[in-house]
């Protein structure tokens, strides 16, 4: 068994540089790698271009990155619960692009799965297609797409092993599973670390082979961003 | 003129037995609420979820179990968890049978606009244009006029698009409509509001065939 | 929950056609729908296309299919641990179109997924290549391959549940989930096939929306091909 | 000359400490008894599993945890089971650090050919193509002539092509080689092989720097 373990976060973002490109896994604020962006604000570390669905909120998720104006750019295709994002963006300090939600997940895994470009009909026609190349498939405009390329994939999962492997729970997978093995380092967080041979080979959402450095978290908020709830009658 | 609810409510109709239903935020989301009993449909939300139930009991809410709105949700039997590149195979594979979304414009060529307004902030297309260029089965939930009082269902689009030649019905407080070759064709009036009401609210092509009847609920 | 069961095999391949594409999943004999491979015998339908990784032995698996004649087609990476397949191919009776196994895998996941088409770089330079595009990413040739259309796909799980939701045991699983909803109509066989609620929403391996019909199989045989055992010293 | 044995007992030596490693059929597959002790390596099967065991003992063999060769097989403590896709996704994204195979023809310029004998019944190719046109450590082995006693180390292939200049080393009965710009290099000699009888036995460019160093086990 190769051991993926390190001690914590500290040494988790050993090699993490001003200038480069992260990829952050997590929806709204649901299963993001708490532990990681609190070390990537410790870090320092600046003109970083994040490939995240989301930019987190102003005192939670990336929103710490933003207000440390350590973000050059996000690639997501949902922001701004965010005011510090808005006035970042509108002052042209933050430069955004916008991408379909499923066009960021494929490209994900396609940098995963060594996939360099694929067709999608996501965006034909609109503005996310200009400069792109068009073509029909079965009678219908596909655009063309390419893999993500970045430094660092940062994920978190619920339970994971020495060996690298990971298990979600519910829908705090999300883009987690997707961006593991899409950078050129992935590092994992995660809630509970167990040794190998505990989880169930049946049972892994990403074997370790994806997955270079694992630390167990400490200290999980798991903000809740729209609390919606009936009352029981 | 409907109500949200109303409007929800008459999409509920259009929601057959066996379908996977994705509802996007806003007035689709109240289309759970509808569906009538008998109809056996899963809603998908794509951030990565199957057979999503009601929102949880107080005390119960789970942050990692949540829909694309960032609300917390609960699951019903039957439910799965997948990652984002499942949950839009499942969209772009066209596994979802209908998708029921808000828009800012359509056009009665189909085109939709829900996205972006220039000069406003712009917080992203989410999966919407995904969905509309994915789903062969998309219906329109909106009010028929903006807040000026301008139509919402128009020749062209004036905004930035989210999806082109797409949408097949659009269900407004004003109307039932689908969108043909043609132009926007009027099925269905709310109860109250006259065929003049709907071709003066309406700047696209309107085609009025016959008598219209009152949407019936 | 929208319930996916039929009562047998039969009614599973309701519609199954001479001249249909069918996707068989499976691994040499590993996982691969007995029963709907015996059923397939049965409807006696003829000129078929199968995409499978193999073509099974002489009087197990597909073999059971190319005994009566019904295959016309096979689309696969690796056959031959038969003779009657030899004996088809060489006298001209069968198509065969040699595929390497990734792009199989690629291009039954890019139909479940709804990609037209992608770049591998696998077979480039081969006759693999011969008349497709080629192109340049990252320096590096890449070959553009087409997702496969298929009538039918058939898929065998170990677990299942009335919603159509999967779940595969070891490698019993290979190509099961990829072409799971790759066809217009899958149909999965399971093992064991329990009420929608026991099993755990976490642990799904492929979602119900994916699979068109369910049933419980019977009498499965599991055969091993290569038994290789080591001996308790 | 060495056995296959010996063959994968030098090639293990090339297995370095945290390598996820793909075996092929064949002498590879022996590679994984000479690991050394100490050094940590999983192996792949391209079926569907990381973390690949021993052999099952007699009366324990499951149907349903197989290799890519249809062996029945063990999984160590850390194995995970996968799918075709996400396998070839391991295989493609370069996460498989080094890919050990069999070869009917290797050429100077990295070319291989290890799949189909015009006029003879073809078999396929497997997961060949993938491995050998995504992987960036790929070592063959093999014997240095076939049968007839004609050289596999060619100037360029005579079969049809399996991958093109993705090569880097060889590792045969007779001679350790590097596979470079230049041609074949030299690197280590079979016991009781000589220089000339490696010479004689390659049909491609052999480049011979100074002393050729006999193999150690």
């Amino acid at each position: 068994m190769i051991n993926r373990t390190v001690k914590n976060a500290e040494e988790a973002l050993t090699g993490i540089k001003s200038g480069m490109t992260l990829m952050v896994g997590g929806f709204g604020l649901s299963g993001i790698p708490e532990n990681s962006i609190s070390q990537l604000v410790k870090s320092g570390a600046t003109d970083l271009t994040c490939i995240s669905n989301n930019a987190g909120v102003d005192d939670f998720g990336l929103g710490l990155l933003l207000q440390g104006k350590q973000i050059k750019k996000m690639i997501s295709s949902y922001v701004g619960e965010n005011d510090e994002f808005e006035r970042q963006m509108l002052s042209g300090e933050l430069e955004v692009d916008l991408i379909p939600q499923g066009t960021l997940a494929e490209r994900c895994r396609a940098a995963q799965a060594g996939i360099p470009a694929f067709y999608t009909p996501a965006g034909y026609g609109t503005e996310v297609a200009e400069g792109k190349e068009v073509r029909d498939f079965n009678g219908k405009p596909h655009i063309l797409e390419h893999a993500f390329k970045a430094d660092f994939a940062f994920v978190k999962a619920w339970k994971g092993d020495e060996a690298g492997n990971l298990i979600f729970k519910g829908t705090a997978r999300n883009f987690n599973p997707v961006m593991a093995g899409a950078a050129t380092i992935t590092v994992a967080e995660v809630e509970e670390l167990v040794p190998a041979g505990e989880l169930d080979p049946n049972q892994i959402h990403i074997p370790g082979i994806f997955v270079k450095r694992i630390f167990q978290g400490t200290n999980y908020e798991k903000r809740i961003e729209q609390r919606t709830v009936r009352t029981k009658n | 003129m409907l109500s949200k609810d109303q409007i929800a409510q008459r999409i509920s109709k259009e929601v057959k037995d066996g379908y996977y239903v994705n509802l996007g935020i806003g007035i689709p989301t109240l289309v759970a609420n509808y569906v009538p009993q008998g109809i056996e449909v899963e809603f998908q939300s794509e951030n990565g979820v199957l057979g999503m139930g009601p929102f949880p009991y107080e005390g119960e809410e789970d942050p990692d179990v949540i829909n694309a709105g960032k609300q917390t949700i609960t699951t019903l039997p039957g439910a799965s968890f997948f990652d984002s590149a499942t949950s839009f195979g499942m969209i772009r594979g066209q596994h979802v049978d209908l998708t029921i979304l808000g828009a800012m414009e359509v056009a009665e060529n189909g085109d939709i606009a829900n996205w972006k307004i220039p000069g406003k902030m712009v917080k992203g297309m989410g999966g919407a244009m995904d969905l509309v260029a994915s789903a062969e089965n998309i219906i329109v939930a909106m009010m028929h006029t903006n807040r000026a009082g301008a139509s919402k269902l128009l020749k062209r689009c004036s905004l930035p698009l989210t999806g082109v030649n797409c949408i097949t019905k659009v269900v407004t407080n004003m109307a039932v409509l689908d969108v043909t070759d043609k132009g926007f064709v009027l099925l269905e009036r709310a109860p109250g509001v006259s065929v003049e009401d709907i071709k003066a609210a309406t700047e696209g092509t309107l085609i009025v065939n016959g008598d219209i009847p009152e949407m019936q609920f």
